[in-house]
């Protein structure tokens, strides 16, 4: 189960990134949504370590509030990109951008 | 039983492995809407990891949403995003400003590489054996009102993260309606084939919200399912062209978009009062008070999702100020 | 093994060869159109073999009946969305390939 | 019966590994939300048989969900995202 717990880790690192690489904003919220997998990854896998039995479900309720929250951030910070892009014509946060 | 330890490591590795191949280039594509469609792919993955790991509410969860909802809300603002662009003229623009962008800092590799380390060291550190609080979820299980352990931990043990929950959906939408409409996209008409999917599609996905809900007190499922699915079949109407129009900001669309928070604020606050405590279900009346906050939570939580994925405020025809 | 049994594992078995069959196709064939096939013919056939499979196996009438409820609605909902790729490729200007 | 499912399932999952292949290479948007899609069945099939293996009956609710939502996805594709194609790479 560590094995899974791991991939969690690294779908973190992968996610932050890119969240710090890329301008584009699209890309940042692919990015955070990436990095909450990992997260929810490292907690069901760690929530399997009750041995032979059922593995422990508060995690699990943790995490499905967790996908409900994400997928409603994720519709917010669509709508603050394309209000940005509207106004400025790039859905990218620059240097340029800041005066 | 050799064999079979073996064949379920190899699938595991090879999902793990392309799990986070996949993570990788979707985030490094040059092309954004190659980069969705991989996304829509990782979810199917993860769903897919879910099972593996014994959680098949979160995987039902996942196929709704993380394959599902997600992929179109994405796919939408792109397409919003292009037209923007196309008015603004800025589409080559934003290339050049890309590139700019692609040199990096070499500490941040070097930096992040010491987070991933560090995360991997917490994790193996955990003691490899504990049961978390599945057996204080074993012992209450019967005073829970319903069967199935996960139901039990989001409506009962922990019904307060479902409130908070609800409350985080509506200000998400209404954090969405505060920005005003969007650009308005050129809808063409659907032709005969979308059509007849859209109409023996929706039925099914109202059917199986309806199944996903009851089948929640005893096996998995629940309201965040059985609402997503429904929220589904509201996409697909909009993806159509159906507009609601002055119909949202009428009184019976404003009540179901605040039953859920609102009945489940309401019982917390008449139990706080009788018992001295929030969301303590009395024995007796649990499952009916569970059954009738997940009604509510359904059909908040999909006409929340589907007015998201819309993403225009409600404006009525009677006011003009 | 009784009788079933090996029924049911010829039929899964050439299940997955069908799945096999729709993979090949969907990497080797020359254009979008030809590899349409793979999605609604292979895979859906191949789909079918593995839901009677399973059927001959599963516990009781209704989970078969399940099974099957799954199959068609995968094959409708395939059908139906490669028909809209198609004539929107066709309509895009995407050429048949030509020998 | 066990060691044929989860040989199955192994087998069908290195089908849906090598059809990210044609995600990746395109060459059409097209292209590649076809190739999804097919993940989708490929899906739902590696679930209906895992969930025979396991004896979990709740894994057929999820393939059931899988069928239903991967249409959603591609009719948002058709109806909003899908950009004018170059029909300079529209063969391979």
């Amino acid at each position: 189960m560590y094995f899974y717990a791991l991939i969690g880790v690294g779908l973190f690192s992968v996610g932050l990134y890119a969240l710090i690489n890329y301008a584009h904003l699209l890309r940042k919220i692919l990015a955070l949504n990436v990095m909450g997998s990992g997260i929810f990854l490292i907690l069901i896998a760690l929530a399997k370590r009750t041995g032979e039995t059922q593995p422990d479900v508060v995690p699990h309720a943790m995490v499905i509030t967790g996908i409900v929250v994400a997928v409603s951030a994720t519709a917010l910070a669509l709508t603050l990109m394309l209000k940005l892009a509207a106004e400025t014509g790039r859905a990218e946060l620059s240097e340029k951008d800041r005066d | 039983m050799e064999t079979l330890t073996l064949l379920a490591l190899s699938f595991d590795a090879l999902l793990n492995l392309s799990l986070l191949y996949l993570a990788w280039i979707l985030l490094n594509c040059e092309d954004l809407l190659k980069a969705i469609v991989l996304f829509v792919a990782f979810g199917l993955l993860m769903a897919l990891a879910w099972v593996r790991l014994d959680a098949p509410d979160v995987a039902l969860a996942e196929a709704a949403i993380g394959a599902g909802l997600t992929g179109a809300l994405l796919l939408t603002a792109l397409a919003k995003l292009r037209v923007i662009e196309t008015n603004k003229g800025t589409t080559q623009q934003l290339k050049q400003d890309s590139e700019n962008f692609q040199t990096l800092h070499y500490m941040t590799p070097l930096a992040l590489l010491l987070v991933a380390i560090g995360l991997g060291y917490v994790v193996f550190s955990m003691p490899p054996i504990s049961a978390g609080l599945s057996n204080d979820v074993a012992t209450n299980m019967g005073n829970s009102g319903v069967s199935h352990s996960v139901t039990a931990v989001l409506l009962n043990f922990r019904g307060y993260d479902t409130l908070l929950e609800m409350f985080v959906l509506l200000v998400s939408l209404l954090g969405v309606w505060s920005f005003g409409s969007t650009t308005s996209q050129h809808e063409t008409t659907p032709g005969p084939v979308l059509d007849t999917l859209t109409r023996r599609l929706v039925p099914v996905l109202i059917l199986v919200a309806a199944y996903l809900l009851w089948v929640g007190a005893h096996a998995p499922g629940g309201a965040f399912q059985a609402g997503s699915v429904l929220a589904a079949a509201g996409v697909l109407l909009l993806l159509m062209g159906w507009r609601p129009g002055g119909y949202l900001s009428t009184l019976p669309f404003r009540l179901i978009l605040v039953a859920g928070p609102g009945l489940f604020a309401i019982t917390a606050a008449l139990l706080y009062l009788l018992k001295g405590q929030l969301l303590a279900f009395p024995v007796e009346y649990a499952g009916i008070i569970i059954f009738a906050l997940e009604t509510t939570a359904t059909l908040s939580i999909a006409v929340i999702l589907a007015a998201l994925f819309l993403s225009e405020p409600p404006h009525s025809d009677k006011e003009h100020i | 093994m009784t009788l079933i049994d090996y029924l049911s594992t010829i039929l899964l078995i050439a299940g997955a060869l069908f799945f096999l069959a729709g993979t090949l196709g969907l990497l080797r064939f020359p254009d979008i159109y030809t590899r349409l096939h793979a999605l609604t013919k292979a895979d859906n056939v191949g789909l079918g073999l593995i839901v009677i499979g399973l059927a001959l196996q599963s516990e009781s009438l209704a989970s078969a009946g399940k099974l099957i409820l799954i199959w068609l609605l995968v094959m409708f909902a395939g059908a139906s969305v490669s028909n809209l790729i198609a004539s929107g490729a066709l309509q895009r200007g995407i050429r048949l390939w030509k020998r | 019966m066990q060691a044929i499912y989860f040989l199955l399932a192994l087998f069908l999952l290195l089908n849906l590994i090598a059809g990210m292949w044609r995600v990746l290479r395109g060459p059409t948007a097209a292209d590649r939300m076809l190739a999804a899609q097919l993940f989708g069945t490929t899906a739902v099939a590696i679930l209906l048989i895992v969930a025979q293996a396991t004896g979990d009956p709740a894994l057929r609710d999820v393939a059931l969900v899988f069928a239903l939502l991967a249409a959603v996805t591609a009719v948002a594709f058709v109806r909003r995202a899908w950009p004018d194609e170059d029909p300079r790479h529209d063969t391979d």
